[in-house]
Parts: structure tokens; C-alpha cells; sequence
């Protein structure tokens, strides 16, 4: 079957697509940019799922993806995470300075991480970066965000609304609005050289369709916007 | 008094002695190799523990394994000069000869330099030295210690016959000034009717003979002991 | 055929492949990590310290680093992976071997620690004896020097394969997350956490490493029990 | 105050703390190192296969996992970390100590394991040539035991140190990737790669962890050449 | 022929000698201790390179500084027994014994396991020997070599006497056998002259005597040499 090299963030979801396909399909996941990078050195991979619009474009760059078969297939939203039963939050400045004093924020590193440059866009243009930055940990990607406010080692967290759904210990307690950030998309487009055009093609067509978009939305992903 | 009776087997070799004797004075060991001398010493010294037995040495219990006594080899007082010297290679042959040292005997070092002729090699490592400059240090090593009683295997085997004579005497003259007992195993009978007062002959693992002065020399398959316990046993 | 031990297709693959590389890793490094160790240890040239540096580079670097590095070597345009597709059309990045390669770099400065240390603690004058006994240098080296240095040498081989087991960064960055072909224990425990809720998985593929390196501690302390000569000497 | 070398703050601030967190977590976890190296090369008891077992994990399971264990058991609900944070309101999670820590868990095996290597290969008869001197136990260890495992302890602090350096995966969990609190080299280099077209100054943050971990190579050659006994033995 | 001409230097130390020979009979050495006996051996075997010398064997070259010729040890068919033994302690006391053997020589090992009595320690590791049978064993390992040139650095000093009689006679036989020329180091006068035709001895690094028998016993500072060169020097 044909190989997929897909964001981890998605590996939920697309695991359980892939199941409701019931097509023979390999994915192996990584960080956006690291799968990219391994398809630049010649990773034999038929389709790509990119988190991150930036490094669709340095395949694109490079000839390894054809810019008019990139297609965004996915969209999500933010939210802020909370210890469970830590209560509903005021998305006023005052308010979570007030559950930050003597805590911590943490988000995915802004200056690398995707999810951490929409959620510091979201921040500032709610004006409310000034009353989180004080407290504010860079972590690895939204996994170990996750876990840090589960284990109580943060009061506030910034991820995937994809991430949050249905964990333990963590309890959503603010849905940022989608249009204090640009649209977070998740881009697929078959790769050049791919093994098994054919397989892959049906399989994208397959993730378009309504069966799978009901999957994908059981874990907190939205059909992306502008997708047919 | 030193009582001593042990139960030791390693391998197919079995060290089965019983002897009780004046606490004094120089104690010859002999016996062909492999009798068992060192394992005797070993023993002794608590570097080995016997299968069975109990030693005493002047009313003190060091070892009990009815009992469960079992003193530690530091608290035992007992200096060994091994077979193969066994200096610390890290350190210097200086600090070799004092790392025993009881506080307040500067004297000792001195007159032990002189006479085992040591000033030269002093600030050298272990490694450096010839093999009877190394079975020197190791004599001069345990002396400094001031033992309560010195167990001596081979020491002299590696010396040169003039400076043999010389640590004989120096022997001697340790143990007239400072009382020190002394047990001393050599294949030489000269060096042990010399010094030794009363002389132990071993044979595989058993004592062949307690007398003032070496046992005939043992035949190529060692001595056939008279059978029977002698009277001298524990 | 479904797997033995009630364990996942996922699983057992993932085991079956990190036993398989981390052993296949070890072993192929053993000879030159044994050269080199005994090189480090016995011999002064003018380029010493710098080859003492090179083997622990894989050390120094994080594994991610090694794996790119890697990658841009091997790759498909690297500077050996180029010419080996072009005249054998071997693909070394992101294949099975690929995993060995990765595993092998980063445990080989562990393997040859261990091996130098032995060597510069054995009593060389024991080869010294054995040339005396008419010897060649190689007969020497295989019955002398080997043996005598088997005690490091063990302790690098449980070091690397242990090394090996839990190896990651380079893994994936040289030969990607494949299920079935590249993915190991650490990768397939890396999937499953990387979404919520994927704890006992994450468990079950800790306990299978944690196994899997077990059975080797304590195959290599059985071995070393009966070196009793070492304990002895 | 601008750093010198011409490194950019983001870099020496890096490079001072990947220096300061790879001595500490070394030096730190010396003594314990040099206790369990002895114990397990030289005592056998029941629990001696487990302990074993127990001084590798660090080094069998991926980083990441051991960073996530050691959240798990020093973050302020850890069954060390809220005692802790009751007590003495000590956070250690974010914080620079967690990159000691982290350092210090995965380095911890090869510390151990090169001690143990030297304990088992010295002759302990030199112990009982010191105890029938009349030494006691402690004065035994520090003053033959000790120094005749030097060259152990040596190759075990260079082994550690190098890897420490080189640690990304835990400290990235445990202490996250704060710029002049908890980013040491790794995490810069691998921030600098997060987007493309960093490869310059990735490159210049692998020279600085090489030259690091070079120069403590260099100065245990040095010393080590300076213990001649045991060359000499 | 034999000839030597050695200078080399360790430390404060300096071995300077220079004697030919003839290649046949048992050469014996002395000399005190540090005199430089067994750096002697050393150079002799090549494990030791002296600073400036020459070394011949009945016409070989072995050593010349000023050619650059340095045979490998293992080339120069030199036996040595050492000092302290050196037995491999990973191989069980046959393998150590049959390590350097020619083949076909399957007599010579029953002869030297009779006679050095090593038959119930053949499959014993040298770890668990005694002081004795250690040396025993190496003694027996190098004449299994059967080599050109047996070197023995006080073989006998760790033997009882009845062995060292016997392996005294061994080695007579060996010699009287194969011809095998031995240099003999031993600090006893006695054996020295029992089994030595020629007698070297060696002080503070030089040559003090060449004869027939054992010099005068030397005096505990070693005997001063008669000032000029002795005329039997190279
Ligand atoms: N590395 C060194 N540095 C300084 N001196 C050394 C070194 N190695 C050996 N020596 C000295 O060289 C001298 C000769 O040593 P050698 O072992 O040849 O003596 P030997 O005649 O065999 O004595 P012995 O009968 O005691 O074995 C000794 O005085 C020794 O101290
Ligand atoms: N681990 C062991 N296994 C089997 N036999 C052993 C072991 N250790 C020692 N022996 C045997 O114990 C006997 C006594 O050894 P010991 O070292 O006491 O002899 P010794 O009287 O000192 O001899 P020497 O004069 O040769 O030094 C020897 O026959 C030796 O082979
Ligand atoms: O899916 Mo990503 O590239 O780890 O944010
Ligand atoms: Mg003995
Ligand atoms: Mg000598």
C-alpha cells in the first residue's frame, strides 16, 4: 500500500480514518518539519500532510510537490486547557493574570512550533499576550503541553482544540476565536516520484469525503475551509 | 599463647591444623609447595575465612566460627609481607612504608632505610624498581606497621645473599627490641634454623612435624607423616 | 499468525526489529570499535586526540543531529549514498539497514570506551610472555590480548545493545517512523503518545524495551560470572 | 555586554549553560556512581541483577520517555515533587536545576558502568595488603580503593560529561526550551531548525558542543597520561 | 657465539655491559639486587630496547642500534621464565603449558608434567596455584617452547628444595638433551655452581667479574670492580 508521511498531531485522526477506509496504508508521523526534510533527501513517500503551510512550500520549492496539487485538507482551532476543575476562565487580561500569579503558561515554542506562532497571534491580537508572557514556558510541541498542565505543572496551556479532546486531567476552559489568528490548515499534496500514484489518489479522495470528515471531526478537527 | 585450629578446603586441597604455642619468639613454617603455608597465613590475617576452626593469639579471639567471631583484618594487628610484595603502585616508596605507620616512630623509618638501603628509591613508584628492591620496600612496609605479630612468606627469596644476611639481622633485631612474634615461611633451612625458635612442618594441608629445628628434608613426594595424632596437637 | 505474548501486530514488529538491529548494530561495529579501542589505549600518534574525538562525536551530538548528518551522507544526493545508488542502486535512508546504521553510530563510542578502558588496564608484559613463547603478533593479539580485554569488551557490547534498544533521534530522522519496517520500540512508543490517552500502550512498549534490554544485562552478567579467572587473578 | 567569539547572547547563553549543567550533573552524581560501581562490581546480593537493571534504564529507554518519567515523578503532584513543594515550595519542573537533572539521569549509566569496569579489573589484594596495615574500611577505599579505580572514574566522568552535552530529549521535557534558563546547545540547535534555511547557524551550535565536549576530552587525556602506575603497572 | 655490547639507562640507573661468549653450556648470572639482572633479560628477549647496543646469537643479529636492526621478540627464539611467573590466567595450566609447543613434541610434555609433578594441576587455573606451582608451571611453559635460548630469572626461588633439586637436575637433562643454552639467574651461590659453567656478575650496572664459579659472596655495598676494563670484555 502506498506511504504516508503525516503531522503527528493528526495520527489520531488519520489512524482511525485509514481504519474506516479499510485500504492497506503505512503512515509513519513526525514533526512537520521533519518529515519534509526527510522527503527532501528522498524518503519514499506518496502523500504528504503537512501542519505547517511553511514546509508544504519548501517541497514545493524544491520540486518535490507540484503546487497546484497542494490541497488543504484540514483546519483547527485553538483553546486554552486547564487543570480539571480549575473552572471556567474570563478571557480578560486581569483574569488570567490573576490564575497566572505565581504560575506558569505553557504553549508550544513560538519561535518554532506552528501551534505556538497562532497562539501567540491569537494572544496579542486579544491583548492578552502582556498578562501571559511573564509566565510563559516554551515547550516541544503540543504533546508535552498537555501533559505539563495534566500533571499540574502549569495553570494554563495553549493547544490544538485536536489535542485536548477527550484527555484526562485536562479541561478546556477558553475556545479562542478563529478569527484572532490566521487559518490553521493542514496541507496534503502527493509527492513526486511517489511509488503508487494510484493507491494514494484514491486514498486522498477517500479523506475528502464525508465519511472520513465525520471521523476527523469526532477528534476536534474542522473540514478546511475553501476544501471542495 | 597462639591456639589455633582450622578446617579449610579449596578444590581438592585440604588445610587441617591444630596448634597451640608460646606467644613469643620466631615461628618457622616449612612444607614442600603447595602444603598450605599461605593458605595458613591467609587465615590468619583474615584475608580467608576457614571452613571451621578458632584462633586466638594472647587471649584475644579473632576468629570463632562456632562462635561467629570474626575480627576484621585491621583490627587483627597482624602485618603479612606477601609472596609477591603487593606495594601500592600509586604511591611512591616512601609513602608505601608509611602508610602503616603508628604515629611518633620517625626512628624506625630512618633505621629501616638504612639498612634495607631504601634512600635511593624513595620518591620512585613500585613499578620502577627491581624485583628485590620491591620485596624490600614490602618488608619495610609491614615492620613500620608495628604488627602485634608479623607473618612473613618467602620474604627474603628475591634478596641477594648479602643483603638476605642483612634483613635477617634486622629481623632480629625488630624482634629483640620490640618483642614482635613472627611466622615465617621459607624453603630455606638455613634461614630458619637461624631464626626460628620452633619450626612447623606442613604437607598437604596437615602438620608433619612441631620441632625446635626443620624437619629433615622432605622427599620429592613430601613427608609421610608417623600417623596418628602427635601429642603436641590441640 | 497473530503474535505470541498477546501483543499487537504493531508491537510485535516493533520488538522483533529493535532486537534485531540493536544486535545486528553491535556486532557489525565490534571489530573496528575492538581496533580502535586497543589503538586509543596502547598506542600515542600524532593524530590521537583528534581520532579520540571523532569516536565521541555520536556521544556529543544529539541523536537528531547524528540522523541528519547521516542523512545528508547516505541520502539519495549525499556524498556516500550518492555513488552507492549510483553504481549498486542501494537506498540506504530510510530502510531497514538504515535503522541498524543509526543504532550502530550512536552506541559505537560507548563499545569503544569500554573496550580501551580494558585495554589500558590489562598487564601487557602477559603479551610480552606469549612473544617469548614464539608468538605472532596475531596469535598474540586473538589469544592474549582479546581474551584479557573480554571483560570490556562484554561491557561495551551490553552498553551499546542497551544503547541501542532505546535509541531514537537519529532513528527517526535517518530512517523515518515506517510500522514494519523502520519503526522500533522507542518509535512505535513516540506514535502512541503522540496522541491523548495512549498511556497503557506507551506502558506496554516501555516494559517490552525495558525486556528486551533485561534479557541482555543479565545474559551478559550470566557470561561475565564465568570469566573467573578476572575475579580471581 | 556583548559575548565574546563574536556568538550571538542566545549562543553563549547556551554555551554557559550546557557547560555549567554537564560539570554539575557529573560531579553530582560522582559519589553515587562511585557506591553502585563499587557494589555491583564487587558484592553479590539478591537484589544485584535488579539493581543493575535499574542503573541502565536511563540509558535503554528513548530520552523524551525518561524526561516524561521524571516530570511524572518531580512535578509539583510527583511523588518527589510535591513533597518537595509542600515542604520548601522548591519547583523543579522549567527550571535550570531540571537541566542538571536531566543531564545528570541519562549520563548516569556510564558513569556507573566505567567505575564498575575498574572495580572489577583491580586486584583486590591490595586491599588486604592496606587492612593488614592496619588501615580501616574508609581509609581502605579513599586511599587504595579510590585512586586504583581512578582511571575508571576518569573514563566514566569524560563518558558522562560528553553525553550530558549532548542531552536533548530530556531536558526538553523536563526543563522545556527557555531561552537563558533551560536552552542549552541541543535545544538551540534544534530551534535554529525548526524553520528551514537555519542550517549556518546550526552549524556554528554543533561546533560549539564539539569544541566543548573536545575540550574535556583533551584535558582527561591529559590527566590520565599523568596517572603513569598504571601504565607502568 | 654470544656476543653483547648494551648500554641503556632507566632512570638514575645505567646497565653497561659488553661480553662474548661462547653459544653452548649454562651461563650463570649475579649480582645484588638492582644490579640489572633481569633488564638484562630484557633486552636480550626484546622486550627491552636498549639505547645503544648490539646483540648476536651464533652469527644472528638480533639487535644493532647503529643498523637499525631489532629482530621481534617472537623471531628470536629466547625462552624466558619470568620472575613473577606471568601465566596466562585465562587458559588452564595445560593450555598455558602447551601455548608455545612445537609439534609433535607430545613426549616433552609427559616428561616435564612428570617431573615438575604438574599432573594434578593440569586443568587447574593459574589463579588458584600456589606461590610454587605457579612457578612450576612456568618453567615448564617455556622449555615446551624448546627454545634457542632459555633465559631464567631465579626460577627456583619459590620452590622448596626438594623440587628445586629436582627441577635443578630438569634442567641439566633438558640441557644435556637439546643442547639448549640457558642464562641462569639466581642469587645462591650453590645452584649457580652446580649448574653454571661460566659465571657473570653483574654490579650497579656493569660487569664486576667473569669466571668459572660464583665471584667472592659481594659485601653489602656490591663489590667494587678492579678499575679497567676486564680483558674477556668485547
Ligand atoms: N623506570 C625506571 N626508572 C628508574 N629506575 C629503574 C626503572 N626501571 C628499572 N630501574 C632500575 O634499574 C635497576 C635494574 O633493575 P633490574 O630489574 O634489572 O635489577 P635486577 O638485577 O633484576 O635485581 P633483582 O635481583 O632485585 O631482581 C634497578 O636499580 C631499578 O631500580
Ligand atoms: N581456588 C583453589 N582451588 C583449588 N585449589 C586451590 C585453590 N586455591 C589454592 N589451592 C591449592 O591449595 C594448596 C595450598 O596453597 P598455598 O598457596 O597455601 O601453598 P603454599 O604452601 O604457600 O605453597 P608455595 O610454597 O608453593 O607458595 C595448593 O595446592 C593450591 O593448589
Ligand atoms: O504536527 Mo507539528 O509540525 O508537530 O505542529
Ligand atoms: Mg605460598
Ligand atoms: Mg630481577
Amino acid at each position: 500500500g502506498p506511504l504516508i508521511f503525516a503531522a503527528a498531531s493528526t495520527a489520531r485522526a488519520l489512524d482511525a480514518a485509514i481504519a474506516e477506509s479499510g485500504m492497506d496504508v503505512t503512515v509513519s508521523y513526525g514533526a512537520s518539519g521533519a518529515i519534509a526534510r526527510q522527503i527532501e533527501q528522498g524518503a519514499p513517500a506518496d502523500l504528504f500532510l503537512s501542519a505547517n503551510p511553511k514546509w508544504m512550500a519548501h517541497l514545493v520549492d524544491l520540486g518535490l510537490v507540484a503546487a497546484d496539487t497542494v490541497e488543504p485538507l484540514l483546519s483547527n482551532t485553538l483553546v486554552l486547557i486547564a487543570p480539571s476543575g480549575a473552572g471556567a476562565l474570563m478571557p480578560t487580561a486581569v483574569a488570567m493574570a490573576a490564575r497566572l500569579e505565581d504560575e506558569q503558561f505553557v504553549m508550544a515554542d513560538f519561535t518554532t512550533a506552528p501551534v505556538g506562532r497562532y497562539g501567540h497571534a491569537a494572544l496579542t491580537s486579544l491583548g492578552l499576550w502582556e498578562a501571559v508572557a511573564p509566565s510563559y514556558v516554551p515547550t516541544r510541541n503540543t504533546i508535552a503541553t498537555v501533559a505539563a498542565v495534566a500533571r499540574g505543572e502549569a495553570a494554563l496551556g495553549l493547544v490544538y482544540a485536536s489535542d485536548a479532546l477527550g484527555v484526562e486531567g485536562v479541561e478546556v476552559v477558553y475556545d479562542i476565536p478563529p478569527e484572532s489568528h490566521p487559518a490553521i490548515l493542514y496541507l496534503v499534496a502527493p509527492v513526486a516520484g511517489a511509488t503508487e500514484p494510484e493507491q494514494a489518489a484514491a486514498l486522498l479522495a477517500f479523506l475528502r469525503a464525508d465519511a472520513a470528515r465525520t471521523v476527523f471531526a469526532g477528534f476536534g478537527f474542522r473540514p478546511a475551509e475553501g476544501a471542495p | 599463647m597462639i591456639e589455633l585450629k582450622l578446617e579449610k578446603s579449596q578444590g581438592a586441597f585440604t588445610l587441617d591444623v591444630a596448634f597451640s604455642l608460646p606467644f613469643s619468639g620466631i615461628l618457622g613454617l616449612m612444607g614442600p609447595s603447595g602444603s598450605g603455608k599461605s593458605t595458613l597465613f591467609s587465615c590468619l590475617a583474615g584475608h580467608a575465612v576457614p571452613d571451621e576452626g578458632r584462633i586466638a593469639v594472647r587471649g584475644t579471639t579473632l576468629l570463632d566460627t562456632r562462635r561467629r567471631v570474626n575480627l576484621r583484618p585491621a583490627r587483627r594487628g597482624i602485618g603479612i609481607v606477601f609472596q609477591d610484595g603487593l606495594l601500592f603502585p600509586h604511591m611512591s616508596v616512601r609513602r608505601n612504608l608509611t602508610y602503616g605507620a603508628r604515629a611518633g616512630a620517625p626512628d624506625l623509618l630512618a633505621e629501616l632505610t638504612e639498612v634495607l638501603e631504601l634512600a635511593p628509591l624513595m620518591e620512585r613508584r613500585p613499578a620502577s624498581l627491581s624485583g628485590g628492591e620491591r620485596q624490600r620496600v614490602a618488608i619495610g612496609r609491614a615492620l613500620m606497621a608495628e604488627p602485634r605479630l608479623l607473618l612473613l612468606d618467602e620474604p627474603l627469596s628475591a634478596l641477594d645473599p648479602a643483603r638476605r644476611e642483612e634483613v635477617l639481622c634486622l629481623l632480629e633485631r625488630v624482634h629483640d627490641r620490640t618483642g614482635t612474634p613472627m611466622i615465617y615461611i621459607s624453603h630455606a633451612p638455613e634461614e630458619i634454623r637461624r631464626l626460628a625458635q620452633t619450626v612447623i612442618t606442613l604437607d598437604r594441608g596437615r602438620i608433619a612435624d612441631i620441632s625446635a629445628s626443620p624437619a629433615p628434608r622432605f622427599g620429592p613426594r613430601g613427608l609421610q607423616p608417623a600417623g596418628g595424632r602427635p601429642r603436641w596437637a590441640v | 499468525m497473530t503474535p505470541p505474548l498477546g501483543l499487537s501486530v504493531m508491537e510485535w514488529q516493533a520488538l522483533t526489529l529493535s532486537l534485531r538491529s540493536a544486535t545486528l548494530a553491535v556486532l557489525w561495529s565490534l571489530p573496528l570499535a575492538i581496533g580502535l579501542g586497543w589503538l586509543l589505549a596502547r598506542r600515542r600518534f600524532p593524530g590521537h586526540w583528534l581520532l579520540n574525538a571523532v569516536v565521541h562525536l555520536p556521544l556529543v551530538l544529539p541523536p537528531v543531529v547524528i540522523g541528519y548528518l547521516l542523512l545528508v551522507l547516505l541520502g539519495r544526493e549525499g556524498v556516500i549514498g550518492a555513488p552507492l545508488h549510483a553504481l549498486f542502486g542501494v537506498r540506504l535512508a530510510f530502510s531497514t539497514q538504515a535503522v541498524v546504521i543509526a543504532c550502530a553510530v550512536v552506541s559505537f563510542p560507548l563499545l569503544v570506551r569500554a573496550i580501551r578502558q580494558s585495554a589500558e588496564s590489562m598487564d601487557h608484559r602477559f603479551e610480552a610472555a606469549a612473544r617469548s613463547l614464539g608468538a605472532g603478533e596475531l596469535r598474540v593479539f586473538l589469544t592474549v590480548t582479546l581474551p584479557l580485554m573480554s571483560p570490556g569488551i562484554l561491557t561495551g557490547l551490553t552498553l551499546g545493545f542497551a544503547r541501542a534498544v532505546g535509541e531514537f533521534g537519529a532513528t527517526i530522522t535517518l530512517a523515518a517512523n515506517i510500522p514494519g519496517k523502520t519503526q522500533t520500540l522507542p518509535l512505535a512508543l513516540f506514535s502512541v503518545t503522540q496522541s491523548p490517552g495512549g498511556d497503557a500502550a506507551a506502558a506496554r512498549l516501555c516494559a517490552l524495551s525495558l525486556a528486551l534490554a533485561g534479557m541482555a544485562l543479565i545474559g551478559s552478567e550470566l557470561v561475565s560470572r564465568r570469566m573467573t579467572w578476572e575475579a580471581a587473578r
